[in-house]
């Protein structure tokens, strides 16, 4: 009797869930919408019903389309928002639990590009805040009804339009999939509290075609292009001569091509005819998905045994394997005992090695109380003394940092004796072979402060940089202790130079920022874009003779403000133009 | 049960045919001690059979290469040279935990810490094609209460300190023997290359229980700025320095060249008389003599002749 | 006249060095040796092969020559099943590029994945340039690179192809595989004999000396400087950081030499004469060696007397 | 069953007992008992101290021997000229030192328990007696007096007994090894510049053979030479020599104290 009424209940269980629908097959792309923007491409200057702000306008109209044939750009795929929009055969499978017969997700192939994601149905949460954000990002999806919602965070930056219209990597999608018999229809709505005004919703629709085959898509990076190291192409503000093509072309308002949210409301009609007094509606709020909560410290495994601690100031990189623990940075001093239990919690080898990556105290307020504890392999020479392998793990950074933080700064007293490096190094680089793998620790010159040092762990692929690369705000050039904008820069293309990406611009070399989450080549390269393009206009405000003040008003990083900028705090963003400008000498080498 | 009996004394019977050499052993600088620790003289081939070719390497040798060339820097003794140099020793012997069978001995010097297997298993060298490394490869057969000891795929490295060569295509082969607390070992280098026949040499060792040994930590650093393609060597012909042992201790340059009839009791009719006679010693003379370290040499540089 | 009359012997020996090994091929028996991770060296006849497996198939350094690719592709399934991705050509000479072919033939190319043959656009040049020996279509390169460095990423790690200008020839290429941290540097380092320095194919002492350094920057020894970085040579056993030291100073002694010879203004034949290179003969110089005394030291003496200095190095 | 197979396992100790050799560990003392064969024809092979054994070194010169402060007095104070006219010109020929002289050794036995070996340079006899009698009290001698025997068995810390089974108990390992005590020595000179040792002196002298894979046959000497007044620790030395087909090269010659 017994085995019968399971059996019910079984069936009784799993009754709704058939009410799902099946929407793996093949599936063939219809471009009856937008056709000219989805397949040829879109029109420069074409920002036709984007509800864009003012910093998107501008990052859109400073696009210049050969910035595509940059080494880190060219395999770029279109992100999770935008693979639906370019040439977009589709082929989805579902991921079942062969022992509960439970679809744990759904896969989609892109024909451009050959882009996949994985659409989590099984209810797992989204990833903190500082794991590495991806193309096709993170999603989650669920049934309601017959429509598949499905909330997608971690997007890297992307476009909203490939013609130079930013979507900020803040951003959240929200996908609606619904399936009426062969037509499959994606609602996709766009949320990005930096770039974004409303809400940006677009649909895209295909039909069943059982026997579309999609090709392999294999791109390769290939430098053809001979240009000095280090060039973004670029229009300055208000030299793009390009804009004005598109009404031209389409007799179209100018006003029009240039976006906004007004644009989207029938209502613009009038508004184009002239009638002045137009009420439109309220913007609707953005809706930022509730990222797992990140309070304290969070550790999170990057490759082989290193791993990145963030929450302790600074982001702190732990190698831990046969031979005993290395770091890179320490953190606040009065974080120590937090970040102690953690790396206890990987290994329970001494700490052998701490490397600084500079002088600040977010990153060796830790130095003293772990070196103490930590257990060095050191020795005398050939006395067998072996009591002083207790001194304590060895502290490396180079020669500037010892410099500096053995001298009186300014008001600040010298630091204390434990505090300071151990074993300083001078030149481009030092190399250590630790945990079975070749670790070779790089000097950039002057870039966020005069005493930099990168540490590139070869065998495991990962880079950790320190305040050079920053992802939480512009990178703070410390003038005072030989910080640069130029040695910034030469800084970030040395690491570009050094990673090598696995696929389509993602993942292979790791990087760890000295602040913010973990990240890849691409990022770097956003942030490297970003630099290259201030520079260049402040640079060019001040061959044209304006002064400092003169360049703070005109607020030439008003486009990259939303996401990087700062107004309080100790690294504003007027700060950060003020020490590019002064670190552009009168010749400052473009 | 008794055939386990059996089979327990059938099994340790050949074991007891072996000696221990476990345990810590302390060098005894009691010949050539001012050559093994203070270490040699620029120019003193003495006591090595060599060919023309190693004696032209050695002598376009310039000491100043260790500090110039960071590859140096860290460079340990290989196994045929640790006998000579800092060789505070210490022996483990790693049984099979299953058959309690001794399978290996494992020495380890204080210099540099060089450690090295000395396989007793029976395993074959592996083949032309692998590594050579600085401890080289060495399986041990038993002769009674003598090792010996086959080492081959040995890295180029160095009969004496002061640049005389010892190529990678050497073999070296040594004698363990074990007289109470008294290890004695005779060491046999091989090397077509650079010497016209096998050079032999023995060192002893004491017991010494209450050894400690200690961690020898190198890590190289580019101290001194030098050109990319710089190795500091003199040329053929322009090596000043290479009279400098004649005349310290008053020997007949000729013999300080080394070569293979330099080694036989017959030379000793055949050298000429030494260039610069000298009458007391001048330099190392109480090396090793109670209380008395010997590093730093009492002697004057030679007088200058023209 | 004499560079024609040079030209013309180096032919010969090249074509003898192919022929003689044309009749023993069946003798040859290739050896497997695993080098770190998943990076393997075969050796057989002529130039070592390198080999890459791995999930996504497998990478080739290298080919030798064409009647052993049966043997070598056996060999080659033993480690993987793999589809064959990439072959990469270190330099130009028929005992590293004589098996593309053959191994092309052998392992098959699925179209959408088509086999890539990568080398230096040099190696392609002085392949396709009248007056060398004809190579068959197949065996070119296809896909040949001009900048200083190519990078794949290939296997789950970083495989970084790296020109040395002017080395061995002009079109040298170095493999580094960076996860399994090994480097095939073809025959810009060949422990057991003195470098052939090619000067009609561009090849210079100081090209070669700054690859060599190139190396040793590269490389990242263990402990007591041994181990870490392994490096598979053109011909010979596997090296490491110390055994490229010993070579590097080599050719660096007897540049100054030669270099100080020719300050004196002595001839060509006055340096054969001086047996420069007596204390270095006895360990590279034995009876297969294919590059002889004087035959180093006559490259070297080209490289760095001005005349005819053809291979002077641009970097 | 189980009586057979403790039967089948005696009779395979008594084999095992067999096959270790006959009778008792310690092989018979003197020619009967020698594992190793030291006779021929030995040429030393200066490849160590060389500037102390082939020239005559430099007055005050004692590196490397643990001398003690007494010792640097006598060392200072050397006059070959004094040796000579006292007709002490053997005193660097004792047998401590003789070892390290250059020169050629010829080994014979004079009878079935004396070992006699004789060099060319400074024409020296050592008779090594196997006899195992206390040795007879002599005049001190340059050669002094030579007790040696056969290492045998290595000694064994504990033999365990055997369950009293009579089974042969555990066997310390074999060995070829000959060892010499020589006592009532002449004061005399450790090395040809005066480095002294006393008549106090007692020497114990290990005597190995091994060969190499080019079937050269190689004599091994460990000399360890103990005298409380001249040496701080005792002073252990190895020397070396190969064997030679023949006499060839046997070059007689008298002591000399220069």
């Amino acid at each position: 009797m017994t085995v019968s009424r399971f059996a019910i209940a079984t069936v009784l269980l799993s009754f709704p869930l058939l009410g799902q629908y099946d929407l793996s097959g093949e599936w063939g792309a219809r471009y009856h919408e937008d056709q000219s923007e989805r397949i040829p491409g879109p029109e420069l200057g074409d920002y036709l019903g984007l509800p864009i702000t003012d910093a998107a306008r501008l990052r859109a109209d400073s696009w210049d389309a050969s910035i595509a044939t940059l080494p880190e750009w060219q395999c770029r795929p279109h992100p999770a928002d935008y693979g639906s929009r370019g040439p977009a055969d589709l082929r989805i499978w579902k991921e079942v639990d062969n022992q509960t017969q439970q679809v744990i997700a759904y896969h989609t192939h892109v024909q451009w590009q050959a882009q996949e994601r994985t659409i989590w149905m099984d209810g797992r949460p989204h990833p903190p805040e500082d794991a590495p954000h991806t193309w096709q990002g993170f999603s989650t999806g669920k049934w309601e009804g017959n429509q598949l919602t499905v909330i997608t965070t971690h997007l890297k930056e992307g476009y909203a339009r490939r013609n130079g219209v930013p979507r900020s990597d803040r951003a959240t999608l929200v996908e609606h999939w619904v399936r009426h018999g062969d037509f499959l229809t994606l609602v996709s709505i766009i949320h990005d509290p930096v770039y974004l005004t409303d809400p940006f919703i677009r649909t895209t629709n295909w039909v069943l075609s059982p026997y579309q085959s999609i090709d392999p898509y294999p791109c390769e990076v290939a430098e053809e292009v001979e240009r000095p190291e280090g060039k973004v192409p670029h229009h300055l503000p208000g030299e793009n001569k390009f804009l004005n093509e598109f009404p031209d072309k389409y007799h179209l308002p100018a006003a029009a091509t240039r976006g906004g949210r007004e644009t989207m409301y029938p209502e613009y009609r009038l508004a184009m005819r002239g009638s002045a007094s137009i009420v439109f509606p309220e913007a609707s709020p953005q809706y930022t998905a509730p990222a797992e909560p990140q309070h304290g410290i969070h550790v999170q495994r990057v490759r082989g045994g290193i791993y990145m601690l963030s929450g302790a100031g600074g982001n702190i990189t732990i190698d831990a394997g046969s031979e005993g623990v290395l770091l890179v940075d320490t953190g606040l001093p009065d974080k120590t005992d937090q970040v102690l239990a953690e790396i206890g919690k990987i290994s329970d080898k001494p700490v052998r090695y701490i490397i600084d990556t500079h002088l600040h105290a977010d990153h060796t307020g830790g130095n003293e109380k772990i070196a103490k504890l930590g257990q060095t392999i050191a020795g005398g020479d050939v006395t067998n003394l072996t009591d002083d392998a207790r001194e304590g793990a060895k502290v490396i950074a180079h020669q500037n940092v010892l410099n500096r933080m053995s001298a009186p700064d300014g008001d600040k007293p010298a630091s204390p004796f434990g505090m300071l490096p151990t074993d300083a190094y001078f030149g481009s680089h030092k190399d250590l072979f630790f945990n079975d793998e070749g670790i070779r620790i790089v000097h950039p010159k002057n870039a966020h402060t005069d005493g930099d040092s990168m540490v590139f762990f070869r065998r495991s692929d990962v880079i950790s940089t320190g305040d050079v690369f920053t992802m939480n705000g512009y990178p703070f050039l410390d003038l005072a202790h030989g910080g640069s904008i130029q040695g910034e820069l030469d800084a970030l293309n040395q690491i570009l130079g050094m990673v090598i990406t696995a696929h389509n611009e993602e993942a292979g070399t790791y990087i760890i920022p000295g602040h913010g989450r973990l990240c890849d080549a691409a990022d770097v390269a956003y942030y490297r874009d970003m630099l290259t393009i201030i520079r260049d206009r402040i640079l060019d405000m001040k061959k044209r003779g304006m002064t400092l003040d003169q360049v703070q008003t005109a607020n030439p990083t008003r486009d990259y403000d939303p996401r990087w900028g700062a107004t309080s705090g100790f690294w504003t963003t007027r700060m950060f133009v003020a020490a590019v400008y002064q670190g552009l000498g009168e010749k400052g080498r473009p | 049960m008794t055939r386990f009996l059996a089979m327990a004394l059938l099994v340790s019977a050949p074991l007891l045919a072996q000696v221990d050499f476990s345990g810590g052993w302390s060098p005894l600088y009691h010949e050539d001690l001012p050559d093994r620790i203070p270490g040699p003289e620029l120019g003193d081939y003495l006591g090595l059979p060599l060919n023309d070719a190693a004696r032209l390497r050695a002598d376009s040798y310039d000491a100043d290469r260790i500090s110039v060339v960071p590859e140096y820097e860290c460079r340990p003794h290989s196994s045929d040279y640790s006998m000579r140099g800092l060789a505070v020793m210490h022996v483990d012997a790693i049984r099979d935990p299953v058959t309690q069978r001794l399978i290996a001995f494992h020495t380890r010097m204080n210099f540099q810490e060089m450690e090295r297997t000395i396989w007793l298993d029976g395993r074959p060298h592996p083949s032309e094609y692998a590594p050579h490394t600085w401890p080289g490869f060495s399986t041990g057969t038993w002769q009674d209460n003598m090792l010996d000891v086959y080492t081959t795929h040995l890295k180029e490295s160095y009969l004496k300190r002061n640049g005389v060569p010892r190529s990678d295509k050497a073999t070296f082969t040594e004698h363990w023997v074990r007289h109470g607390n008294y290890l004695t070992v005779a060491t046999v280098v091989t090397d077509p290359v650079f010497m016209t026949e096998p050079l032999v040499r023995t060192q002893s060792w004491i017991l010494d229980p209450t050894q400690v040994i200690g961690r020898d930590i190198c890590e190289t650093a580019a101290e001194v700025p030098k050109a990319a393609d710089y190795v500091p060597n003199h040329l053929p012909g322009t090596n000043p320095f290479l009279h400098e042992v004649a005349d310290w201790y008053g020997l007949p340059f000729e013999a300080t060249r080394g070569g293979a009839e330099t080694l036989y009791p017959e030379y000793r009719k055949k050298m000429e008389k030494p260039e610069h006679p000298r009458e007391r010693c001048e330099r190392y003379c109480a090396c090793g003599a109670e209380g008395f370290v010997c590093l730093s040499p009492t002697a004057p540089p030679p007088d200058k002749q023209p | 006249m004499t560079r024609t009359i040079l030209y013309a012997s180096l032919l010969v020996v090249c074509a003898v060095r192919a022929d003689s090994q044309q009749q023993n091929f069946d003798k040859v028996q290739i050896h497997v040796e695993h080098v770190q991770h998943n990076v393997y060296m075969l050796a057989g006849a002529g130039g070592n092969t390198t080999v890459q497996v791995g999930d996504e198939g497998v990478l080739m350094v290298d080919t030798q020559f064409a009647p052993l690719a049966p043997k070598l592709m056996a060999e080659i399934r033993k480690l993987s099943p793999g589809p064959l991705r990439y072959i990469i050509n270190t330099h130009m000479h028929p005992d590293h590029v004589g098996g593309n072919a053959a191994i092309a033939k052998l392992a098959g190319s699925d179209p959408a994945l088509p086999l890539r043959i990568i080398a230096h656009e040099n190696v392609l040049n002085r392949l396709t340039a009248p007056g060398e020996p004809r190579f068959p279509e197949a065996d070119l390169p296809n896909d040949e690179y001009a900048t200083p460095v190519k990078n794949l990423h290939f296997n789950g790690e970083a495989v970084v192809i790296i020109h040395e200008p002017n080395a061995h020839t002009d079109g040298d290429s170095m493999v580094l595989f960076r996860g399994s941290d090994v480097i095939s540097t073809g025959d810009i380092f060949t422990p057991g004999g003195y470098p052939f320095i090619d000067i009609e194919h561009g090849g210079s002492v100081q090209g070669e000396i700054l690859a060599l350094n190139h190396i040793l920057e590269l490389a990242v020894p263990a402990k007591t400087q041994e181990g870490g970085t392994y490096l598979i040579p053109g011909h010979g056993r596997i090296c490491d950081d110390a055994d490229v030291v010993e070579f590097r100073d080599m050719v660096v002694i007897v540049r100054d030499r030669v270099r100080d010879m020719i300050k004196k203004g002595k001839t060509l034949d006055e340096v054969k004469a001086a047996k420069l290179t007596r204390d270095y003969d006895t360990e590279y110089v034995s009876s297969g060696s294919f590059v002889s005394a004087d035959r180093f030291v006559e490259a070297v003496y080209k490289s760095l007397s001005p005349s005819t200095g053809s291979g002077r190095s641009s970097r | 069953m189980r009586l057979k197979s403790l039967l089948l396992m005696l009779g395979m100790a008594g084999a095992l007992g067999a096959q270790l050799g006959p009778g008792p560990a310690v092989p018979a003392p003197g020619k009967p008992g020698a594992p190793i064969d030291l006779t021929g024809y030995w040429v030393a092979y200066v490849t160590e101290d060389w500037r102390w054994r082939m020239v005559t070194p430099l007055k005050g010169d004692a590196a490397s021997v643990p001398t003690t402060a007494e010792a640097r007095k006598a060392i200072d104070a050397w006059d070959p000229g004094k040796d000579e006219a006292a007709g002490l010109q053997c005193k660097s020929y004792g047998a401590p030192a003789i070892m390290r002289v250059p020169g050629r050794l010829h080994i014979t036995w004079q009878d079935e328990t004396t070992l006699k070996i004789e060099t060319d340079a400074g024409q020296q006899t050592r008779l090594f007696h196997f006899d195992g009698q206390p040795p007879r009290a002599m005049a001190p001698s340059w050669q002094g007096y030579s007790a040696a025997k056969w290492e045998g068995a290595l000694p064994v810390a504990n033999p365990p007994v055997f369950f009293g089974l009579g089974i042969a108990p555990r066997l310390g390992a074999r060995s070829r090894s000959l060892e010499v005590t020589t006592t009532q020595l002449r004061a005399g000179y450790l090395r040809k510049n005066g480095v002294p040792y006393s008549d106090k002196t007692v020497l114990k002298e290990y005597y190995d053979i091994f060969s190499e894979p080019n079937a050269d046959t190689w004599l091994m000497v460990t000399t360890v030479v103990e005298d409380p007044m001249y040496l701080a620790v005792p002073f252990v030395t190895t020397s070396h020599f190969k064997k030679i087909p023949d006499a060839s090269g046997w070059d007689p010659e008298p002591c000399t104290a220069r």
